[in-house]
């Protein structure tokens, strides 16, 4: 929907940044599932409290190709506390908008997120993010 | 590629309906020479519509396309014929032209006349090529059985449906038949004669006609309602003042395909087989969706694993390619669709549905271009995607 | 001059929608660029067309033409509503297009869903005139009533209703209200705040676009199904692939009459007034049908005794001149026109009704002609009539 | 409807034959009603059993007209028998065929003829013609 998507968003489902996994990530969020269509994995690494390197691995449309892309990339070099504050609207934002249909993309993108902070934290501390409760994708 | 989605209008179609357009502008129904002129206009366009499907002109109602034919069969049998009858057959994979009229039916609840029971819809189910079983249209038959409704081909897999077999069962058990010809129509040969149907729907834009015109056949005898109701238009079937341009333009398009239809049909053949089997060699874990063989010649549909449809849509038109997931006449949502369903395929793999198809105008070339094209695509998705390794 | 009847389209409209009925074919609801591309198309359409009536683009939808539009007021509002509120009230010289479904609904029965009585129809008196008082609306309306539907402006008599006044009440009463504006729309000013109506109806063909197209407005937050069902374009309110050029045409023909309004409406009138008059002068025994001073400028329907409508129609037509009797949307019967009948004609003088209707392209040479040829004609038909001396 | 109607029809429309009233003719039919819309009178002179003049007038359509037109030609130098047996698709072919929806007007010129041979008789003979009833007209 070329029409539909800003060109920010056609640029990063052109080109899409951090494609792929990490060896040994120190934390990784897995959400959505094949019934709804949309899949995404995400791969951190974090040194010192600082995120320094993010990957991700993406099934489903352009916008969450699209969302995926620039989650990662504005969570590099963060810390945890401030890629904890990066919503699904920043992300949407960030690349210029979003059809309405498409919102729940951006929230798939932030819940993987938190999903990886998640299992970073469970890996680290042994309790994960204090109320955290992936959204239900299944629609 | 999305010749199913809809057709460039001929040219010669176009210049056939310009001057209705301009300065033949009369009202059929008018007195005037003016009016009359119209009205001869439209009766040539019956004429070469009844001369493609084998029928009768008076046989032919035009309306303003596929879903208002398919509205129409469907209410105008039932209101024709119930309370005494009541009962829709219909299947799984239907155009939601069909299927949503017999949902709007379904929830109406007791019969209008308060008589016993409301309307009832059966919805066969199909097999993995998208086949209904005529068997399962006998079984279903009750004698409240008003209508048969089942489609010619259907637009995303191109399954053609065995539609002789099933008329030989209705006429036996003196129940009304509806096919949805869209798909069809222009396509591959349709002769009303032949396949024993009753009632017929098709859309002109399918055929190389402009859209928002169409027609349905109904077979002389068959009793049923009107639809859209007001003046005496159509002989008192369908109400409207008609559209001329329109009607001259599905006109001058069954004419033509009258005369191009079995080069149509070795043309699309043709470049069907080689897009198949281009794919098939060039892209692993990839299938054709829908019957091998008896399927549309300009349908080719196949399921790619491990990636979703829109991504690869839009990397296609980046490419320059129109190409379509799911139903393209009912996407905007991007649940997988009832008929991929319906044939049984997996959720993660119905994601993955793609139908390019053909027409008139694409090339040898373009088909190599896809060849060349789509495989890196594919290749591209499938390296970002999670599922592949599973 | 039976521009009530269908109009040219303007050049400019034809010019318009040119392109894509050629090489932008797309489907709008297919996702890739090209379908995008006719996407657009259509929502430029659905602006030019709210500008005219002074609404929100979204409160626009698209339909074949009047005829459905009004099909689908009637039915939407009813089936949604129902089976509370089953009681609809309309009047006596409303279109076919209104009273057939009227006259389906109350056919139907006891209501679908078996709940007490069937649908019920008020069918309002009119005076002699053809206007509808508002004191009828207010005292027909029930707890029961969901809808009223009176027209804009009569397309035999020409009589402008009081909807404002109607509107009034029918708001005081939580009560729907629609009207049928396919004479109005790009005729007379039409603006549907003003106005204060819920639903309206309109025609392209009517208003110098091409046939086969028409809308309804339909006020955000109006209650009401599907007429047309199957796809989910138009917001899922109207199935059935987008007619583009059509749509592009409608847009570019509202536009036009945007701007061309004033003009319209002053030249019309005035040629009306000097048919009107010269008609008067020059031929006893004639009167003008319909009213006075709330009539549609272009509207010049008289009643002319002793003579029969068809005979004046066929000796015009011979001198090259369109006129209509009764309406043009359902001649074939010559049957005196419900319109006529309910205006209290008497049967002799409604056989001699006549309707000229004037256009943008029609001359004060014309009327002088017609002025010239009809005084002649009526002498003639006089001659031969039995009814004359009595 | 100069499509639906034949040449004929349409000749006899625009200069129909035999316009007007007879002064003291020998029988007058008068048949239809204003509410059906089509009203014929038919006038005729006989002389030693045949008719040396018809005439005339009629309100209705283009059918209407030529039909009286052609239906007083026919029997103009007719014997009453021969008259008699001018019928209304005798009209109707002799005028080119007429379009389904008109035939009734072919009818009721029949009936103008019958119900001025009727009159004629009457005043001739005391008697009418034997089983004559003019067709309903008001459908
Ligand atoms: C099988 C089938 N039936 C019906 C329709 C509806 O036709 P239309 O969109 O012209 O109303 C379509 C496509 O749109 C179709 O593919
Ligand atoms: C007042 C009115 N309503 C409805 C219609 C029907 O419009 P259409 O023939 O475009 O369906 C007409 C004319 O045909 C009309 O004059």
């Amino acid at each position: 929907m070329p029409e539909a998507y800003s060109n920010k968003v056609m640029e990063h489902f052109k080109n899409p940044r951090n494609v792929g996994e990490l060896e040994n990530p120190d934390g990784t969020g897995h959400v959505g599932n094949p019934v709804c269509g949309d899949i995404m994995e995400m791969y951190i690494k974090v040194k010192d409290n600082v995120i320094t390197d993010a990957k991700f691995k993406t099934f489903g449309c352009g916008a969450a190709i699209a969302t995926s892309s620039m989650a990662t990339e504005l969570i590099k070099g963060k810390t945890i506390e401030e890629a904890l504050s990066v919503t699904n609207k920043a992300v949407a934002e960030a690349l210029g908008g979003l059809p309405p249909v498409k919102m729940h993309c951006s929230v798939l993108a932030e819940d993987a997120l938190k999903s990886a902070i998640d299992d970073y934290l469970k890996k680290t501390t042994g309790k994960g993010l204090p109320g955290f409760k992936p959204h239900d994708h299944t629609h | 590629m999305d010749y199913a989605a809809t057709t460039p209008p001929h040219p010669d179609v176009v210049e056939a309906m310009l001057p209705y357009l301009k300065e033949k502008f009369g009202n059929p129904s008018s007195l005037h020479s003016f009016g009359q002129e119209a009205k001869a206009a439209v009766e040539e366009g019956r004429k070469q519509v009844a001369n493609l499907i084998n029928c009768q002109p008076e046989e032919i109602v035009f309306t303003s396309g596929g879903t208002e034919s398919n509205n129409f069969a469907i209410h105008g049998v039932i209101h024709k014929l119930k309370p005494n009858k009541n009962h829709i057959i219909t299947s799984k994979i239907e155009h939601h032209a069909i299927l949503e009229p017999c949902h709007f039916l379904e929830k109406e609840g007791p019969a209008p006349d308060g008589a016993g029971a409301g309307f009832k819809v059966t919805y066969l189910d199909v097999d993995e090529d998208g086949l209904v079983n005529p068997e399962d249209v006998r079984a279903a038959i009750t004698d409240k059985t008003a209508l048969v409704s089942i489609m010619h081909a259907n637009n995303e897999i191109g399954t053609i449906e065995p539609i002789k077999e099933i008329a030989k069962i209705t006429k036996e058990k003196g129940v009304y038949f509806h096919t949805d010809a869209v798909q069809t129509v222009g396509q591959i040969d349709v002769d009303v004669a032949d396949l024993g149907v009753d009632l017929l729907s098709a859309s002109a834009h399918k055929f190389y006609g402009p859209k928002g015109i169409g027609f349905i056949y109904i077979k002389k005898g068959t009793r049923m309602t009107q639809f859209l109701r007001g003046g005496s238009q159509e002989r008192n079937r369908r109400a409207s003042t008609e559209n001329v341009p329109g009607i001259v333009a599905i006109g001058k398009a069954a004419e033509i395909a009258k005369t191009e239809l079995s080069e149509r049909i070795k043309k699309t053949t043709e470049l069907r087989e080689m897009l198949f089997n281009g794919l098939l060699e060039k892209i692993p874990d990839i299938r054709i969706n829908g019957h091998r063989t008896k399927r549309l010649p300009k349908n080719a549909a196949i399921i790619v694993k491990y990636v979703e449809g829109e991504s690869m849509l839009l990397n296609l038109d980046l490419e320059g390619i129109a190409a379509s997931t799911g139903s393209a006449c009912s996407s905007g949502s991007l649940e997988a669709s009832h008929v991929i369903r319906a044939i049984g395929t997996s959720p993660e793999d119905s994601h993955g549905s793609i139908r390019f198809s053909l027409g008139r105008l694409n090339t040898k070339e373009e088909v190599k271009y896809v060849l060349e094209v789509f495989p890196k695509i594919v290749q591209k998705l499938r390296a970002m995607s999670p599922l592949r390794r599973k």
